[in-house]
């Protein structure tokens, strides 16, 4: 057994706790923005995802995803159990990683794509039914996925790009999401009630830990230490600092204060844009897709009214949108001079090649994720029921669900 | 004048909102309050341990309105309030002998 | 004895409380509560959604006190918590038909 | 009906509340305030400087009951919140006109 | 002198920063839990320990644990006040670290441990008799029991395992604990009125902040980056999702609801059950361990009120029954396949031989630290006094000992 | 082009995230300290600094500081945009690094200075405004101190020791702080009002961020991985440890309660001061240094009332005071045993000679920072207006300038 590196196992172990970390951080993120009677509904969807997809991937997930291949659709069962993960290395020479740091460092990523889900469904959802779409979606979708993206599937051989997740996070789950919210309808209110953040101090500190988390999500999927971690993490910032100012402006440009959440948010959107393109561009090229990320889901957020659905923190508009920006634009500024392994985009002479393929891995996730999310969820509303009864939608999920309270100061 | 209280569901405060300056009424007082009444708390656990709480979530109103308007007043959210479920809650009536405008000094039923 | 409940902006709490201490009033109860009335609440954004906030954040204040002070305290809340703005806030007078200290069990006047 | 105010420590709510459930009372209403009295308030200190808190943390009950029973749930009150100590609270009696229960539009004594 | 190795050093530089975060997360985690009034006078309890503990352990503290041998049961004074440490090295090859940071990153212990114990004896204990209690117990329990375990102390040479403190740090901390709740009686309102958690969010986050941080904790006291850290570090990940998932379960089987605080307290419980075992066992046993332990701290729990002393937040149900658990574990499911410097359990051909040697560990720490933390308390009953008078306890201890107030909204 | 060094690079990266998550900290720790009505607009000035310095110093700071030399005054445009930044190595041998992470690192600095300043405006300066200063600020005043110091600049070749940016940032912000609070005028009902902190917890938990992250931004100003970094983290450890302990004793010592945001304040003050020496001291001088700083910021802040200026947050108090007094010890306390591209202070047979430099240093940096800081201010006075009107200060910042709620329970 080749030795491991360890500059590069001390970047992933980091990187591995950092995406872990930024799932309790998005439970800030989402709790914070909900009614003070759900916060800990909320919070228990993304927490509990710590804990249910941690142990799916260990004994089947990812060996689906990363034991070997099958018609470049899905892995094989070589790694049940994490079976011949420890003691073995993946990567070579300054990247050589311990395998089993590699297999958690994918997990985690499983996790959070789970916890993102939950923001469409916030403030209704029956906890059982959520546990049983957690499940069920992280083996029948995420999975196959991540096979697709980065295990060898047919995705990569095409030639997509996808540094960190842009497509088998966060349009994954922004589809998934979005058949959710229309599976189970609004939540009681909106659109005739406030329904507003109970604590914006906890969404911004949501806000940051994501922010910092981020830096493994990105940084770390160059899978060990050097110059390309470095690039995407740089990368990975100016992004975020982008697209925070591109939201703020566009606020206030548009007649409106700058708002604190609209500026957290904003820095989301450029990190959620900036992910699949972290490890194949430059600082500038990085700029400019969280100011377009940025500004394109300030104004697709102005629109949710005007759609018939209740997406209730935005998961469609700011994981959708962003990613699918982001996947679209890694086609544009892509640079073989940032990354070798990559490949040019069309403004450094790729033409349209790789654009084209792009969109064909955002077109495949998206209608994979939706069609197979509403299958999942249409299963779960036969047997579990999706949605709790009206009384425990006004009562507050935390009291009807849990049998706890918040706060009580 | 009459000081018209009322203790309601949190929910309903809205709908009771819409119905008051429907009748014209101008300025109301409101806070949220614990209840214990006939409607039964829930019970709660932390790591293991259950408690029972007594106490159920209210949203409590208050408005000064002339005399006459007072039945008016009591009766719009009783009709607003109303789910036909245990906890509904109270609407009362007290007598209010004066008040005044801070701003103005307006007094009586100018102030309000 | 007479109860005079004052509806007043937060931040003039201090130099009410300071007016009625003047007054040699020894005790009073006060709580946090939202008021609607003329003075308009605010809009709030969030996400791009704007909402209007028809609540304002207002203090409301309780003073128990024998009958021939209650024109003099409702007098110095009047003058205390003016700004001469919208949203000033309004003293109301009821009536008290007893009172009790319940360390010593005094009642009447003998309790405040 | 009489409409019984109380501002009392708040670690003896529980002992009140058994104490009024003792009597046959079926429902109150209870809100934290701030009090201000005999009873000193504290100092704080932030960062060096010291601040002196006038406000105490009390709570607040209000129970309307039949005219009879007034006079039994204010003693009940004074005897489970005592504990001989300053800031104990009071008790205060006040005249209800009026109750209407929402859920049925029961009226008076019928709505308690 | 030889030169350090970059990657051990830069990992084992996170690990002790992930460590002292513990603390903070600790400081939420309990702060939570208690009511308002006593916010701040349980967080500071943490965080006051990450003073006092840091230069106690700087002066003394380490050269008692670390600094040579005296008959196995503790060490010399070469090392008082840090006395060369700094240019030093420690461990050889690629685990070659500067002992500037094994010092600091063992001293990171010293303090959470000291932490933990503050859970017993919320609100209610004099701050003064805290701070005099922390001091004593950190030196002459904490250092001693580190030295018997890591320092080339009798436990050591015994063959007793515990990797990242199951003994040294969570039954020592236990124990401390009960003696505590014992000599100071229960709080005021005990078993009649509702102590409830006052601010559950802050809870999970302290629980996130812990599983974070954790990581340093486990896969750091590898000493190194390599094979091994990445194995304690996986270990921990999925032991806290089966003791997550266990607690959650075993919740819903007994006929509650799905609870959010015991979904974070599952998660620590298989924290804590893991702790000894990280760097000897596998993926699988590692989630045997947290479900076995997240079991077995809820009907621990359960119990509580059947017994006469109050433990407020339940340091001996968790970090007590957890740490013993998973001691006694190492001693079933240790590998040397895993780790060739262990041993090898009941499971995996090694007898009863290891698991002997577990319980003599598990055995020796609980009476030592009972006994020796019992006259500490009592010799500060006696000066100082434990606890606050009965007006203080009414008021808040955060009003009556530290002139502040947590919250003015 | 050389390689790096994986484990430098893995350590360099890990700072440059701690020292981002500090920025989030940091607005943890201030909006704490505010009333509830501002909470948003204290938390805003940090966060949204993350935006807005991350691209001015990518686009013109780094280059401004870091692209060559001018007369020791100031950097060139070399690298504009961050040009020729990506794929260059900074440092050799074992601390080899990527570029990108070092202007990344850098940038976190550029952040965290400006949300420093943040603390002084509080609760009434407009955003706007704010938003104009923190640009301004950044690219004028805190781009060329860091090349004076840092980037090849003339206290550097005078041979003055700043470790981490005693003087580029805390004494920079300090002065900088000083002049707005100077300009700003008092907070309505200060000295009248309780201008009382509304949620202690919330600063606590700021304060651990800091501390945690304070390790990234001391041992990381090694600038790899290794010795220096070990005894720089312990240092930093040590003098925060110290720093509280002083500020507690100090209260108690002069009749008060020991108070938990004393405490935490301690701990900022004594990782305040050691941060220009963390790399070039040792650890008993470094529990000096903090209990010094500690003692000092505690008796500065008593005196805070005397003096006619309203420094809402103690910017100066701290960062002033501890800044100064740190780097004024450093050339006392300095060892070239410790690192010997130091120099030797007053108790290490250096004499006076470093500790004029330092003095040099302090007086250049407040002096600078000072008057630089004031002009910017007055012609955003004279354009766009310093402060809020009256009724905006009494309605809260947050909804009058954010249009947002900071809680709703
Ligand atoms: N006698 C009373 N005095 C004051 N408040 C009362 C009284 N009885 C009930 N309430 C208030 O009214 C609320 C609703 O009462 P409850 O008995 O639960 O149901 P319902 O209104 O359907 O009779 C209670 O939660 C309490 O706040
Ligand atoms: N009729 C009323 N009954 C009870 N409270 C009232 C009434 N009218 C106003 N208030 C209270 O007084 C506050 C101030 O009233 P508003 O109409 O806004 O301004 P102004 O006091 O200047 O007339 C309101 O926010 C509300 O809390
Ligand atoms: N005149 C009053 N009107 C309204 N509330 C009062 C009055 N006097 C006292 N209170 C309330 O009663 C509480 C207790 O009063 P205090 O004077 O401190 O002690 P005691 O009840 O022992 O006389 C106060 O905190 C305040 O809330």
């Amino acid at each position: 057994m080749p030795a491991v590196d360890t500059g590069s196992t001390a970047w992933m172990l980091v990187s591995t706790a950092l995406v872990l970390f930024m799932t309790p951080g998005l439970a800030l993120f989402y709790a914070g923005m909900v009614r003070s009677r759900n916060v800990l509904s909320s919070t228990m969807h993304s927490l509990f995802a710590m804990g249910l997809v941690s142990v799916i991937w260990a004994a089947i997930g990812y060996t689906l995803a990363f034991g070997g291949d099958h018609g470049g659709v899905i892995g094989g069962l070589s790694h049940l159990g994490l079976d011949g993960v420890v003691g073995a290395v993946t990567g070579t020479g300054p990247s050589a990683i311990p395998t089993s740091v590699f297999a958690m460092y994918q997990g985690m990523f499983a996790i959070i794509t789970v916890g993102l889900i939950s923001g469409a469904v916030a403030e209704r959802m029956k906890f059982k039914a959520f546990v049983a779409f957690a499940a069920l979606w992280s083996l029948l979708v995420y999975s196959p996925l991540a096979h697709w993206v980065w295990g060898g599937g047919w995705l990569q051989k095409l030639g997509a790009l996808d540094f960190a997740g842009g497509t088998v996070v966060h349009i994954a789950s922004a589809a998934a999401a979005l058949a959710a919210a229309l599976m189970l309808g609004k939540r009681k209110g909106y659109g005739t009630e406030e329904l507003r953040p109970h604590n914006v101090p906890m969404s911004v500190l949501g806000a940051g830990i994501l922010w910092f988390g981020w830096f493994g999500f990105n940084a770390g999927s160059a899978l060990g230490s050097g110059q390309l971690a470095g690039s995407a993490f740089l990368a990975t910032n100016l992004s975020a600092a982008a697209g925070m100012l591109a939201w703020t402006a566009a606020e206030v440009l548009t007649g409106r204060k700058p708002t604190v959440l609209g500026a957290a948010s904003g820095a989301v959107a450029g990190l959620v844009g900036i992910t699949p393109a972290a490890g194949f561009v430059g600082p500038m090229p990085a700029l400019a897709i969280g100011a377009i990320t940025g500004c394109l889901c300030y104004f697709g957020l102005r629109l949710k009214s005007r759609f018939g659905f209740d997406d209730a923190l935005d998961v469609v508009g700011v994981h959708g949108v962003g990613g699918a920006t982001g996947a679209i634009l890694t086609g544009v500024f892509a640079s073989v001079t940032v990354n070798s392994a990559g490949a040019n985009g069309l403004l450094f002479g790729g033409g349209l090649a790789l654009l084209g393929k792009q969109l064909v891995g955002v077109g495949a996730t998206i209608a994979f994720s939706l069609i197979a999310s509403a299958i999942i969820l249409k299963c779960i509303d036969l047997t579990i029921g999706l949605r709790v009864d009206e009384e425990s939608e006004a009562t507050g999920l935390d009291v009807a669900e849990h049998a706890e309270t918040g706060y009580e100061f | 004048m009459k000081k018209i209280e009322a203790v309601i569901k949190p929910h309903k405060l809205d709908e009771v909102k819409e119905a008051l300056q429907a009748l014209g009424i101008s300025g109301m007082t409101v806070y949220e309050v614990k209840g214990f009444g006939r409607q039964k708390g829930h019970t709660e656990v932390y790591r293991g341990n259950e408690y029972t709480v007594d106490f159920v979530p209210k949203t409590k109103i208050e408005i000064v309105v002339d005399d006459d308007l007072a039945p008016k007043v009591e009766q719009a959210i009783v009709d607003a309030a109303r789910t036909d479920r245990i906890g509904d809650g109270k609407v009362f009536t007290f007598d209010c002998e004066g008040a005044v405008r801070i701003r103005t000094g307006e007094r009586g039923s100018e102030a309000l």
